[in-house]
């Protein structure tokens, strides 16, 4: 019996959509493992009782990657998108280096949670605006995530008069580098906030009306759901969470860096949403799958630095493992259609739109 | 007939979707020069054996032969090619474009230099004019169109489109009388010139009106090819259903006769000069508790503009609304529900559904957002509110976990009716609830409607069919270029063909003679004292 | 679009003179609201030209104007493109590395004695088959556009860094530069000509051809419809599948011709050449006026929005007060200000 | 909201005189822009030195991602407007030929700041000053050698590939260590940041067992995350890995002071009254050298950074 529901339950599992990114994060790892055999060997640091590893290396990586692509599945899975999340996290990093050089304290927990009140207060404010041009003011997100995306580098710059601002304080550094029981802290929060917000979403109906948004607003709209409020709760939760991740991202080194931290970091989101299953048109969306695309960019960007791939090759080499991936995903696609024997003629035509493949 | 070689033969086709076998050995022949109907209850796979026959799903098994030759297509452009023809059950039309471009996308005129536009709009007037359209401006976004104008320009699409065989899926489920007319005019006249013709409709009447043949289709099996003339119509409903003829009995004929006398009681709702530019004329209306009130009009005589307007789907530019003569301001369809207002629209696909949620999601969508996304319903709540109405309104199949857009249109109409009943509506508004509805289930529906109306719910019914709005209703309003002319109270003399007439005459000569209630009078019972600031416009 | 050039001619000879002209327009937009946000972008180009000219001067002059023009010919064409792809409701992400890969590719061949036509003609099929790849993947294997063209992106900036990471002159005799030189038409003051580049000239071809295959032929309609819906356009029977690998082909082919004008006209080649640029063209694409939903759009209006891009540049540096860390904030500002008044006009007029 | 808040400011000082060729003496100065501490403190300097008291109108054109071609517009701008003078921070050497000329054509001095033009032609512009990348490079790379005869095991964090202030660091380190003992491991980018300086240092480390022992930085940002990583990765900077960087700014003098960084050489950036001196005689008509080279320091030790840094600008 209990065999019957484990083999159910793995067949479902096989099918949801970023099966196909855990196998990529395994090969890459293999790949590691052939150019060193004792890639995955985690040790533990004597001095402190930390684990030591790769693997916990990408898992550092992987933390402010997973704040916005979380943020960014929300905001897709309403037909969105949120291309300013690269310029939030730079302006997070910059008011909160700013906030933690100016109240000098390098100690204070009290410090750090100021700073870090005020970045996600700032990226909430942040987020609110490109909630308001698109819900309220009707404008496209793609442009006015642009203009954020835009401006927000130069506020950061503006927060910072052009300086790289950097500041000390021991509690906001044991935020993105330090230890809890032996696990990154980074990582241990990016996964509780993953979870937190998977949980939200779920449990409440708020995932339900995303989706019912993203895949036919005025079905949507006219089924009694509003739109605007839901709308602005998801590009500022988004905002929020870029807000997080700039902490995380600027806490590495205590350094905002204005104009790289968290430079193109929208793509990286983008690509760990569609990874994990979701359509960039909206509607249906997967917390758990943009999670799993977030731990294959960090992975595959480790792998790249530890292949020892050349710089210039580096952009070719990534090119090569989405492509991979995306045609395993279709193959995926088909070898299901097969699998049932249902075969729409026009297996390209299927795009999850509202107005579209409705069955008549 | 039978002698000659079918232009399409299809044999033993068998499609089977995740969990439902949608066809099962069906066999279809369709001759030159004939009207063949299609006919089979909602889900029994009439779309999709159209849809084998177009490419647009492959077939598991089974053999196509057009014209003699072997041949599966590879989507609807193939089938074209091959003469093939077709209106599908929704409407498929790109709404971004103008109507003329619709009518002629992949077929325009084209002169030395590129398309010849002049030309394109006029070949498309023209092929309008054929179903009487004639006096659509062609270069007007498709937009502009009601979903039922819609149809008929994408059945002017089809058969604009010389093709040897033209197919049909329910275009009659939006229109009128009128229309009904002007297309099977030339439908006739195409069958003359010897195409080929495959029809579905769940209107009986038109079937037997049209078709020379029919197959019938159920559960996905074939059934049998008749002669329509040599079938009757309780044969053709008990091997359509498959049941005793008994179990029909309680089709058609059960009007409701019970009226009790309504203007006694305080309305739920009155509208008092309500009106949008462009849309309605400013008008009066009252709606009471447990009663059911008709709009009747032709195609685009305002009928959904009023309901959408009732609802808060769109915004008044001027009059007012008051429920349980109380103003409210409806500013959106969220707070038409917050007043205990449901709408289910005619534009199921762009307004109704939401396609890529399940059935479950679909139903409970409504009551969920009523409440706002921080009271989730419990999975308890859900399961019997979905339970509920799957097996109230016979949903097929009844497997809630279905994405909707996978169900049959019919289906996805009855699973539309469960959001709203759900929401435990006081006035339950119903833009052409039947549209695409099987025979049984529109009687269901109809049957639902009288008790919701029995236990004191307000409805609402519009509906093109005007037998079924005369039969459902107490009261009808007509409507007729977007202005409420008047309302019938309905009683046993009232028939439809009394209500046509009353349209047609109207602004020939005076009407109030035939049964027509003039709409100042009728507002005796809204009176202006029910609205607080009355009289107030914002215009 | 369709009423544009589909209005019987009878209208137009009616009216008479500007107020004719303005009575045509309105007839325009009434029956076709979609050309609102186009114009409201004319217009609003117009007005900051004027505005230019009045607080900067020597914005209208022969040499600024040719410049605007000169300077943004690659972008003008790539616009036309994005064009294509937005209006099936898709996204080019790949044409600023696909610029690269191609006219580094390019000179290094042209350099290593290959025929300059030759060259030419291989830097734009560099641009076709990458737009191809994309179109593939998009259409038969399912890839969203966003995500495939994202990975061409990376694959183009990839080679062209592995072909090469220092800058590639261009032979000063080789014919290519040719298509750089800049032909005074009149001869001003100092260098206030009046000057075009062939450059220049192959934009305004591109977006003649352009137009003409949007609006006159079936395949333009079809991207159209595609945009609108694409499952009903299959259903209609138009060619789907072909049209939208087809818009991608159009692209990247308007890339390679891009970096054919590009690379001529500043004699190098460059594997870092053309970072952001897609963000450019699709802005410029939605500034003229382009749904990024697909089905609403004219590459008129893209034309007008590389020459807003590049016009707020200019004034940008006319000003030359601003300080650094403030620009990108004022380009984001002047963009938010641009989109606001086009969604207020358009709303307005409705 | 931005342009018109920026012309009303503009408008009042400019007048009417659009090139603004007034009293003041127009300056476009076509720059790079926000871009780390080194462009910052440059930057500044020649604004600060170009101010309306010394006679200057100085108008400021930074790059929009370090593309070429918003400084090529920003370029042609300023030959249109006719300001009087023109000073040229290219991002990218190759290229200028063209709009040289047709400033040359409009007489408009160019005054080329930090990069040079590639092919170089002193006939198109007055002078370039700056300091040497490939010199400075070499400096490092001769100390490196010195300090590791008997040889070490190496990696270089580089700026994006295919900058041309990468290409030329390379370069010169390349001939200093050429046929030296030195084993270059891995040469990664980390785009110029001390975040992704880290990141890479981090995962380096580990691909090579720690047996690294010497991290060329090509900027200060980029050494000071390496830094971070080695000391993460249990190791000691300055005792198991040495780290060098170029550019010098505080925060590298600190940590050299600190002992975090081995060697810091400085790429300096305050040339602006330099420029001040060419700029001027350039309008009279004087000759000026066609190369004028920016003396910069090495630093080798703590006591050495230590002495500047109580009055270091930058
Ligand atoms: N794309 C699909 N995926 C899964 N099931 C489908 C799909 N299309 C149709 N079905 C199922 O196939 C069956 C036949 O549907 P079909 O649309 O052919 O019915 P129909 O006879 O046209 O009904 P109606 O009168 O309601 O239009 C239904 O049970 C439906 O749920
Ligand atoms: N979304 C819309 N935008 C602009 N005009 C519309 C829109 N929908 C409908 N119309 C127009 O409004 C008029 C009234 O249409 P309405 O849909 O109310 O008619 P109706 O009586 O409900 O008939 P039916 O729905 O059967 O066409 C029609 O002329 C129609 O073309
Ligand atoms: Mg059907
Ligand atoms: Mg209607």
């Amino acid at each position: 019996m209990s065999a019957a529901v484990r083999a159910e339950a793995l067949k479902e599992l096989l099918r949801k959509p970023f099966v196909w990114g855990i196998v990529a994060i395994v090969a890459l790892l293999l790949l590691n493992v052939l150019k060193d055999p004792g890639y995955l060997a985690l040790s533990i640091n004597p001095a402190n009782g930390n684990l030591v590893g790769n693997l916990i290396d990408i898992l550092r990586a992987a933390a402010p990657i997973l704040m916005i692509a979380v943020g960014m599945s929300l905001v897709i899975a309403t037909g969105g998108i949120d291309l300013s999340v690269g310029s939030v996290m730079a302006v997070a990093g910059a008011v909160s280096m700013e906030f933690m050089k100016s109240a000098g304290d390098s100690g204070s927990v009290g410090v750090m949670l100021g700073a870090v009140g005020l970045a996600l207060i700032v990226s909430a404010v942040l987020g609110a605006v490109n909630g308001v041009l698109v819900a309220y003011v009707g404008l496209q997100p793609f442009i006015s995530t642009l203009i954020l995306m835009l401006a927000g580098r130069g506020l950061a710059k503006v927060i910072t008069s052009g300086q790289n601002t950097s500041a000390s304080n021991d509690p906001f550094r044991w935020i993105a580098n330090g230890y809890l029981i032996g696990v990154p802290v980074v990582f241990l929060l990016a996964a509780a906030i993953v979870v937190a917000v998977g949980l939200i979403v779920r449990r409440s109906a708020l995932g339900l009306m995303i989706e019912a948004i993203g895949i036919n607003p005025k079905a949507s709209r006219m089924a009694g759901i509003k739109p605007r409020g839901l709308l602005l709760t998801v590009y500022i939760s988004s905002g929020v969470l870029a807000g997080i991740a700039g902490v995380m991202s600027v806490g590495t080194v205590m350094t905002v860096d204005v104009s790289r931290t968290g430079y193109q970091l929208e793509l990286d989101a983008i690509l760990a949403v569609v990874i994990g299953g979701t359509s960039l048109a909206g509607g249906k969306f997967s917390i758990g799958g943009a999670a799993v695309g977030a731990l294959l960019i960090a992975t595959l960007d480790k792998t790249v630095l530890f292949l020892g791939v050349s710089s210039s090759a580096t952009p070719a080499f990534k090119a090569i493992v989405i492509v991979v991936l995306c045609l395993l995903q279709s193959e995926r696609v088909r070898g299901w259609f097969v699998q049932r024997r249902r075969s729409p003629r026009t297996p390209s035509a299927i795009p999850a739109r509202s107005e579209e493949e409705v069955a008549a | 007939m039978s002698q000659e070689l079918p232009v399409v033969q299809m044999r033993d086709i068998s499609i089977e979707f995740p969990g439902v076998k949608a066809l099962d050995g069906v066999d279809f022949r369709l001759f030159q020069g004939e009207v063949h109907a299609l006919m089979g209850e909602n889900g029994a796979g009439k779309s999709t054996l159209i849809k084998a026959l177009t490419g647009v799903y492959k077939i598991d098994s089974g053999s196509i032969v057009v014209s003699g030759q072997e041949s599966q297509f590879h989507g609807t452009s193939d089938a074209q090619a091959a003469g093939i023809s077709t209106v599908y059950q929704e409407v498929n039309l790109v709404t971004n474009l103008s109507i003329g471009e619709n009518v002629m996308l992949g077929h325009e005129v084209r002169g030395p230099f590129g398309i010849n536009w002049r030309a394109t709009h006029k070949s498309a007037s023209a092929a309008l004019e054929r179903l009487g359209l004639g006096d659509l401006d062609t270069h007007k976004p498709l937009s502009t169109l009601s979903i039922a104008v819609q149809q008929l320009v994408a059945i002017s699409r089809a058969m604009a489109i010389k093709a040897k065989v033209l197919i049909l899926d329910e275009p009659t489920s939006s229109l009128d009388a009128n229309e009904v007319e002007g297309l099977f005019r030339v439908i006739r006249s195409l069958r003359d010139q010897g195409v080929a013709i495959l029809f579905v409709s769940h209107f009986l009447d038109q079937i037997y009106a049209i078709s020379d043949r029919m197959t019938i289709l159920r559960n996905g099996r074939y059934e049998g090819e008749y002669a329509t003339r040599e079938l009757d119509r309780r044969t053709l409903i008990s091997k359509m259903i498959g049941k005793d003829l008994d179990t029909l009995n309680s089709l058609g004929g059960n009007r409701r006769v019970d009226k009790r006398d309504h203007a006694a009681e305080e309305p739920v709702l009155i509208a008092q000069s309500l009106g949008r530019r462009g849309a309605i004329e400013p008008t009066d209306l009252s709606i009471h508790k447990g009663e059911v009130v008709g709009f009747a009009g032709l195609l685009g005589s305002g009928r959904t503009e009023l309901a959408r307007l009732l609802f808060g789907a769109d915004r008044p530019d001027q009059g007012a609304i008051a429920v349980h003569g109380r103003r409210v301001d409806l500013k959106t369809p969220a707070d038409g529900l917050g007043h205990r207002i449901a709408f289910s629209t005619e534009n199921r696909r762009d307004e109704g559904i939401i396609a890529d949620l399940t059935v479950r999601e679909n139903i409970i969508l409504a009551v969920q957002a009523e409440r706002g996304w921080a009271r989730p319903l419990s999975r308890k709540e859900k399961d019997e509110i979905v339970h509920k109405y799957v097996t109230a309104l016979n949903v097929r199949p009844a497997d809630p976990n279905r994405l909707i857009k996978n169900l049959s249109g019919g289906n996805q109409q009855k699973v539309l009716l469960g959001r709203w009943l759900a929401t435990n509506p006081e006035v339950l508004i119903l833009d052409e609830p039947t549209r695409g509805i099987d025979v049984g289930a529109k009687a269901e529906i109809q049957e639902t409607v009288a008790e919701l109306a029995e236990s004191g719910v307000a409805v609402v019914f519009i509906s093109s069919e005007l037998e079924e709005v005369v039969r459902l209703s107490e009261r009808i309003v007509v409507l007729k270029d977007h202005q409420k002319i008047g309302e019938i109270a309905n009683g046993p003399g009232v028939t439809a063909e009394q209500v046509v007439d009353i349209i047609a005459a109207h602004g020939v000569d005076a009407a109030a003679d035939s049964g027509l209630v003039d709409a100042d009078d009728d507002l005796r019972s809204t009176d202006a004292a029910h609205l607080p600031a009355a009289g107030e416009e914002r215009a | 679009m369709t009423a544009l050039d589909s209005r019987p001619p009878a209208t137009t000879t009616r009216a008479s003179g500007f107020a004719g002209v303005l009575a045509s327009l309105r007839r325009v937009i009434t029956s076709n609201p979609s050309v609102l946000p186009t114009v409201a972008a004319i217009t609003i180009f117009l007005a900051m030209v004027v505005f230019g000219e009045l607080s900067y001067g020597r914005i209208v002059q022969y040499s600024t104007l040719s410049n605007l023009l000169i300077n943004n010919a690659h972008l003008i064409i790539i616009a036309v493109g994005m064009t294509f792809v937005i209006l099936t409701g898709g996204i080019d992400l790949s044409v600023g590395a696909v610029i690269a890969l191609s006219s580094v590719a390019g000179v290094m061949l042209s350099n290593a004695g290959w025929n300059p036509a030759v060259v030419v003609l291989l830097m734009v099929l560099i641009g076709t088959l990458s737009g191809l790849v994309s179109g593939v993947l998009v259409q038969y294997f399912n890839v969203q556009p966003f995500i495939a063209t994202l990975a061409m992106m990376f694959l183009g900036r990839g080679l062209a860094s592995l072909l090469s990471t220092v800058p590639e002159r261009l032979a000063d005799d080789s014919p290519i530069r040719a298509l750089g030189t800049q032909l005074k038409i009149i001869d001003g003051p100092k260098v206030n000509d009046l000057v075009i580049s062939p450059g220049v000239i192959i934009a305004i071809v591109v977006v003649l051809v352009a137009f003409f295959v949007l609006h006159r032929t079936r395949t333009g309609r079809t991207v159209y419809a595609i945009g609108g819906s694409e499952n009903s356009s299959a259903l209609m029977g138009l060619p789907v599948p072909r049209t939208k690998v087809l818009v991608y082909v159009i692209s990247g082919s308007l890339s390679g011709i891009a970096a054919v004008v590009y690379t001529s006209r500043l004699g190098i080649a460059q594997n870092i050449t053309g970072i952001g640029w897609e963000l450019d063209a699709i802005a410029a694409t939605v500034i003229g006026g382009t749904l990024l939903t697909g089905g609403f759009g004219y590459v008129l209006g893209s034309v007008i929005g590389a020459l807003v891009l590049g016009l707020m540049n200019v004034l940008i540096t006319r000003d030359g007060g601003i300080r650094p860390e403030m620009t990108t904030i004022i380009t984001g500002g002047i963009l938010l200000v641009f989109v606001l008044l086009q969604r207020a006009v358009s709303k307005k007029r409705e | 909201i931005g342009l018109a808040g920026c012309a009303s400011g503009d408008g009042a000082d400019a007048g009417g005189d659009s090139g603004g060729d007034g009293d003041l003496i127009s300056v476009g100065f076509v720059a790079v822009g926000p871009e780390g501490a080194w462009r910052e403190a440059n930057e500044k300097n020649i604004q600060s030195t170009f101010t309306e008291d010394a006679g200057y109108d100085l108008k400021y054109a930074p790059a929009t991602n370090l593309d070429q071609k918003s400084q090529i517009d920003a370029f042609t701008s300023f030959v249109d407007e006719g300001v009087d003078v023109i000073l040229l921070s290219a991002t990218e050497a190759s290229g200028w030929e063209d709009s040289l000329k047709r400033a040359q054509e409009a007489e408009i001095p160019v005054v080329l700041l930090d990069r040079g033009i590639e092919p170089d032609d002193p006939s198109l512009y007055v002078t370039r000053i700056a300091p040497d990348n490939i010199v400075v490079a070499e400096a490092v790379g001769e100390w490196a050698v010195s300090e590791f005869p008997d040889g070490a095991n190496y990696i270089v964090l580089e700026g994006p590939a295919g900058v041309g202030v990468v290409n030329e660091r390379n370069e010169g380190w390349d001939a200093a260590v050429d046929g030296s003992a030195l084993v270059k491991v891995a040469a990664q980018t980390a785009n110029w940041s001390a975040e992704e300086g880290k990141s890479v240092t981090e995962t380096l480390l580990k691909a090579n067992g720690n047996d690294i022992q010497l991290i060329f930085a090509q900027n200060d940002e980029m050494g000071l995350g390496a830094a971070q990583a080695v000391e993460e990765a249990g190791l000691t900077p300055g005792v198991d890995v040495q780290i060098a960087t170029i550019d010098g700014t505080r925060s590298a003098m600190e940590a050299l002071a600190a002992g975090q960084l081995s060697f810091v050489h400085e790429y300096n950036p305050l040339f602006g009254d330099t420029a001040l001196d060419v700029v001027a005689k350039a309008l009279e008509g004087a000759d000026v050298e066609s190369y004028i080279i920016v003396p910069s320091t090495a630093f080798d030790s703590a006591e050495a950074a230590e002495s500047v840094l109580a009055d270091r600008q930058y």
